[in-house]
């Protein structure tokens, strides 16, 4: 017994719809005969059998849609005993057809997650991407270019690293500081100095109502344009301590320290919408207060408006950040690379404090000393800043 | 009057910071608040004011010249009527 | 028949020509059960009712001559000697194919043979033949090019450029149209301005022959006679063979187009009928020989298809295999 | 090694002449190559010294005789067929993409089909808009034949029996503007050159423009102005459009990072297209900017002077889009 299935006539038939028999039931079959007629998409089509035999049953009805593969009918060979009636056979799916290709099975495309996923609103080119993700350079503090693409160029000034032939040729720059240019150079420093420097920190609380005091008396008599800052007082006494510990003055260079001939402190100076500029007081322990007052003055002056020596931008040997009048209790400090410490000062508020077995209210200042563990170790940055808390202690002899 | 002493202010300001040029100054907002003036810069500010009006402005008197409100009420109060 | 050709035919030659018909009409029914089991996909064009056109052309034509032929070519395939397993295995689409099943039914090369297909654009086959003989002439080799082609091809402009070029420059080609009256489902009549193709052929000053396309005889004879001149340097021949197929242009076709009346009618010239009894009136073959070259037929068959559904399909990585020379196997060739 | 001054025709008569006598196989068939002496005069003299079974003049049957190319090579000759423009090659697409490129895989690789097709190409010449399109991406769209576009006179000497030696069919577009420019043609014994690699016509670093045929001399002297401005291009001649040498593109983009691709050619899906591409899935985080094209216009070319060079690729635009990539 053989079944008589609904034949596929080309790939794209799907099913056929029986029109009708042209052999009953128990009549004879012979090779080629046609048997029914189906109707396609493209009209009506003779259905023969390929092979001799009986027509033994049919199991379709002539208007029913019968998909391809489907048993139509079952023939007897000749020779072969009847049997007895049969279910309807489930239609068989054209899918189980024999295929030649095995499921292609997806291949891996490259991944794109080695190099940091663009930033919604921010352009940045996929070279820029690859080559901040090679240096760990944080995309989001990318500074755009003015065409507000992040590229290559952008990446290369964070970084430091030495810009194609095509950057380095200078550009016509407007005068003044460039916040963008300022901002890189911004995060290539400090990138660097999380990266390479093993920050340790010693911090103390310093009181520093002798020196309000001191200054207070001194600016009474003077004309407002003479005035004093604590800045000054604080930066000459900052000067002095480096002087005093030299091992703390200088710069890591090629995995060693390098000791420094001279006291150059690098003062951190806010620019409003630019960031940090941190342009060095050159031979700060040489000067007197007034002096330094006054070098103070004309560096902050400069530093906003744009004109710094590069002498002051490369040849600092310790940095001194200092937040001023309302803002927070303290900081800890990054170390401005290649050298070694740093110190940071919070406000001076009025806090209580403990003179002589009373509590009393005293002017009190957070200092905070950020050392190069390479260069140096927390007790030598804690002598530091006891031998700086004892200057600031007595302000006439600054 | 309060306009001049206003024009006055907002020059002393803009002397030490030009890049505020043109920028809303909140009246009883400090200017450190706003504009991130630190103790330099208004150190200069006070010298300025000092200048313009040939007051002599004590430290004491400093916190009340940090708002723009405060400074030209302080020199209403310290210039009186006088005019200029 | 006549009976010029009863006298020029020997038995074994008789046995020959009856031998490969019933051979191509038993292989093309098998393809049809085949492709309406799936086992042969794509198109399938059946040759059943034009056998005689390839098996009497080709009985003219030497080892060395070539052959370029139409999608509607397994019959000359076969005609031509190619083994069955490997037209049947592209059928298939399998590795052990003629073309190692990346043409199947339509595409059957084979170099050996000197087949060249298997061309599925109409009238794309011509040029291919033209530049085929103009090699053979250019080099002084004495062989034919022998091009099929249905009566549609002569409606393309390279039909006409190649009966140009072929006669211009007289080379050896015999184009045998193979005149069954429908391009598809359009009937010559609506297709052609002028229904002789013959015509077609001799404006371009190229002799040739109408033959009745169902007699596999007088095919043989005209096919011999075209072969004979253009070996003597005649130039081309041109045969046009009326014919019919006897089932639709292709399996997946209802045969809108024609009455059933007329397939009946061209059924009872069928050649393998027309030829079986006039051997048999002639006393050339008895009943016996007939019902061993069936046998014969059958067992051949169904050798090739266990040889295709034994061949193993060709594996995913040679996709890409053959679309240039291999830069090895060029440089050795060199 | 002494050079001597030849013009580009002359390379490609001289070439023709040297596979002619070197090997009996090769014949010349086309339209007007014989008395005429080609459309471009390349092939002047040859029927007197080949005979015209050897230059064969053809009826205008393109698709007629360039199936009779194929036939020829299947047959064992090495056929070089002229089609006189790219516009007319479309007569002959059936032929070049259904037989010439389907013959050695469709027929499990029995068959290959050693066939030379040569043809003019491009704009330049107000010709308008039936002699005058470049449709060289075409054929590079077809797997099974190779495409190659000579733009240099070295190349139109030396590229042509590299082509005849192949054992599959290569199509070799010759830039129309290209046949009169004269050029320095170093003395060798072998003036064949690979073709399917690409080379760099001028070395940079800071951005890579590629091109071929007859856009190389426009993007040439593109670069040349850039340099005034301090930008220091690499330029890469193609020369194979099919295979397409993808290592060389990607290597200079790796220096560069900037890419501007030179096409004469429509922009919308063509062999600009597929480099861009390319450069995309081979070589995107080397990129520090979109790929810019440069292409013909999108129209028909016309027939005035002016408006056949604002349609086509020019130096000022190529070193306009140029200056767009470079953000400057």
């Amino acid at each position: 017994m053989s079944e008589f299935r609904m034949p596929s006539l080309g790939a794209d038939m799907e099913s056929g719809r029986l029109v009708e028999w042209l052999k009953s039931p128990g009549t004879e079959v012979e090779r080629g005969d046609i048997i029914a007629v189906v109707d396609t998409q493209k009209g009506a089509i003779e259905i023969e059998v390929f092979e001799d035999g009986v027509l033994e049953e049919i199991l379709a009805e002539p208007g029913e849609e019968i998909p391809v593969g489907r048993t139509l009918a079952y023939i007897r060979a000749p020779g072969e005993p009847g049997r007895e009636q049969r279910a309807a056979e489930k239609p068989k799916p054209e899918s189980e057809a024999e295929s030649p290709h095995t499921p292609a099975t997806a291949k891996p495309t490259p991944s794109a997650t080695a190099y940091p996923p663009s930033i919604p609103g921010i352009h940045m080119t996929p070279a820029a991407r690859r080559l901040a993700a090679e240096h760990q350079v944080d995309p989001s503090t990318l500074k755009a270019g003015p065409d507000g693409v992040i590229g290559l160029s952008e990446v290369q000034a964070a970084i430091g690293a030495a810009p194609t032939p095509l950057e380095a040729r200078p550009k016509p720059k407007a005068r003044g500081i460039d916040p963008v240019e300022m901002r890189r150079a911004i995060a290539a420093a400090m990138m660097r100095a999380n990266r390479e420097i093993p920050h340790y920190y010693v911090t103390s609380t310093i009181d520093m109502t002798p020196m309000m005091n001191w200054l207070s008396a001194r600016n009474a008599e003077r004309a407002i344009e003479d005035r004093l800052l604590y800045a000054a007082p604080l930066l000459r006494a900052v000067a002095l301590s480096f002087a005093k510990f030299p091992d703390l003055n200088g710069t890591f260079e090629k995995g060693a320290f390098v000791p420094a001939d001279r006291v150059n402190i690098g003062m951190a100076i806010a620019v409003r919408g630019c960031g940090l500029i941190t342009p060095a007081i050159l031979d700060a322990d040489r000067h007197d207060v007034d002096t330094l007052m006054t070098k103070l003055n004309d560096l902050v002056k400069r530093a906003r408006a744009g004109g710094l020596r590069s002498s002051e931008l490369s040849m600092g040997t310790a940095t001194l950040t200092n937040l001023g009048d309302r803002t927070a209790d303290g900081l800890m400090p990054i170390i401005f690379p290649p050298q070694v410490a740093i110190v940071g000062c919070g406000q001076i508020s009025e806090r209580p404090w403990v003179v002589k077995g009373e509590v009393v209210a005293r002017q009190l200042m957070e200092m905070t000393f950020a050392g190069d563990h390479r260069a140096s170790d927390g007790r030598r940055g804690a002598q530091f800043l006891s031998h700086l808390a004892s200057l600031l202690g007595k302000p006439e002899g600054l | 009057m309060a306009q001049e002493y206003e024009k006055i202010v907002k020059d002393a300001l803009l002397s030490v910071a030009p890049d505020l040029e043109g920028e809303e100054i909140v009246p009883d907002e400090t200017f450190r608040d706003q504009f991130e003036i630190d103790s330099i810069d208004f150190l200069n500010y006070v010298i300025g004011l000092s200048k313009a009006t040939g007051l002599d402005i004590p430290e004491v008197d400093y916190p009340e010249l940090e708002s723009l409100q405060g400074a030209v009420a302080y020199l209403r109060r310290r210039k009186g009527s006088m005019g200029f | 028949m006549s009976a010029d050709n009863q006298v020029s035919l020997s038995r074994a030659e008789a046995m020959a020509l009856l031998g490969q018909m019933i051979l191509i009409r038993r292989f093309e029914e098998k393809c049809a059960e085949l492709y309406s089991a799936q086992k042969i996909r794509g198109f399938l064009h059946l040759y059943i009712g034009e056998e005689a056109n390839a098996v009497g052309v080709m009985r003219a034509l030497s080892p060395d001559d070539a052959v370029v032929a139409t999608y509607r070519e397994h019959g000359h395939a076969l005609a031509r000697g190619l083994p069955p397993g490997e037209v049947m295995a592209e059928m298939y689409g399998k590795a052990g194919g003629s073309s190692r099943g990346r043409g199947g039914s339509m595409h059957i090369f084979d170099k050996k043979h000197r087949f060249y297909g298997g061309n599925a654009i109409v009238g794309g086959g011509l040029p291919l033949a033209v530049g085929l003989a103009l090699a053979d002439k250019m080099q002084k080799l004495n062989r034919v090019t022998c091009c099929f082609f249905g009566e549609g091809a002569a409606a393309e402009g390279e039909f006409h450029e190649s009966m140009n070029l072929a006669a211009l420059w007289q080379l050896p080609v015999l184009f045998v149209c193979e005149n069954n009256g429908y391009a598809m489902g359009t009937g010559l009549s609506r297709s052609e301005s002028e229904t002789s193709i013959l015509q077609h052929a001799k404006s371009y000053r190229i002799t040739g022959e109408d033959v009745d396309g169902m007699d596999v005889v007088a095919v043989r004879a005209a096919a011999l006679s075209a072969v004979g001149a253009i070996r003597n340097g005649g130039g081309p021949r041109f045969l046009e063979n009326k014919t019919y197929r006897f089932r639709p242009h292709s399996m997946f076709d209802p045969d809108l187009y024609r009455q059933k009346q007329e397939i009946a009618q061209w059924k009872t010239r069928g050649p393998v009928v027309q030829f079986s009894k006039w051997v048999i009136e002639t006393q050339l073959l008895s009943q016996s020989d007939i019902d061993g070259l069936e046998e014969e037929a059958a067992r051949t068959i169904d050798e090739a298809v266990r040889y295709a559904e034994e061949s193993p399909w060709e594996p995913e990585e040679d996709l890409e295999r053959d679309v240039y020379t291999p830069r090895k196997v060029e440089e050795t060739a060199r | 090694m002494t050079a001597r001054t030849i013009t580009y025709r002359d390379a490609v008569h001289e070439a023709l002449r040297e596979a002619l006598r070197g090997d009996e196989r090769v014949f010349l068939m086309g339209e007007d190559v014989g008395y005429y002496g080609g459309a471009y005069a390349c092939s002047k003299g040859l029927i007197q010294e080949f005979g015209e079974e050897r230059i064969r003049d053809t009826p205008l049957s393109e698709s007629g005789f360039v199936g009779a190319g194929i036939g020829a090579a299947l047959g064992g000759m090495r056929p070089i067929v002229e089609i006189m423009t790219v516009n007319f090659s479309l007569l002959a697409l059936d032929q070049i993409v259904n037989n010439a490129a389907t013959l050695r895989h469709m027929s499990g690789g029995q068959l290959s089909v050693p066939l030379v097709i040569r043809m003019a190409t491009g704009a330049g010449r107000q010709l308008a808009a039936q002699h005058s399109h470049s449709l060289e991406c075409w054929f590079a769209h077809v797997p099974g034949i190779k495409v190659v576009a000579p733009a240099t006179i070295k190349d139109a000497r030396g590229m042509l029996s590299t082509a005849l030696a192949d054992p599959d069919p290569v199509i070799i577009f010759e830039h129309a503007t290209l046949y009169n420019e004269q050029g320095e043609l170093p003395e060798t014994d072998d003036y064949a050159m690979e073709i399917e690699s690409a080379r760099i016509s001028r070395a940079g670093g800071d951005i890579t423009l590629i091109t071929y045929g007859g856009s190389l001399q426009k993007t040439m002297a593109a670069a040349e102005d850039l340099a005034t401005d301090g930008v220091d291009c690499e330029v890469i001649d193609l020369r194979s459009l099919r295979p397409i040498d993808d290592a060389t593109i990607m290597a200079s983009l790796a220096k560069t990072h900037r890419a501007v691709i030179v096409d004469e050619g429509w922009r919308s899906v063509g062999l600009a297209a597929e480099i861009s591409a390319r450069i995309t899935e081979q070589a995107f985080f080397d990129l520090d900017g979109p790929v810019a094209r440069v292409c013909s216009a999108e129209v028909p070319i016309p027939y005035p002077r002016h408006l056949e060079m604002a349609a086509t690729p020019q130096p000022d635009k190529i070193a306009a889009a140029a200056r767009e990539v470079l953000r400057r």
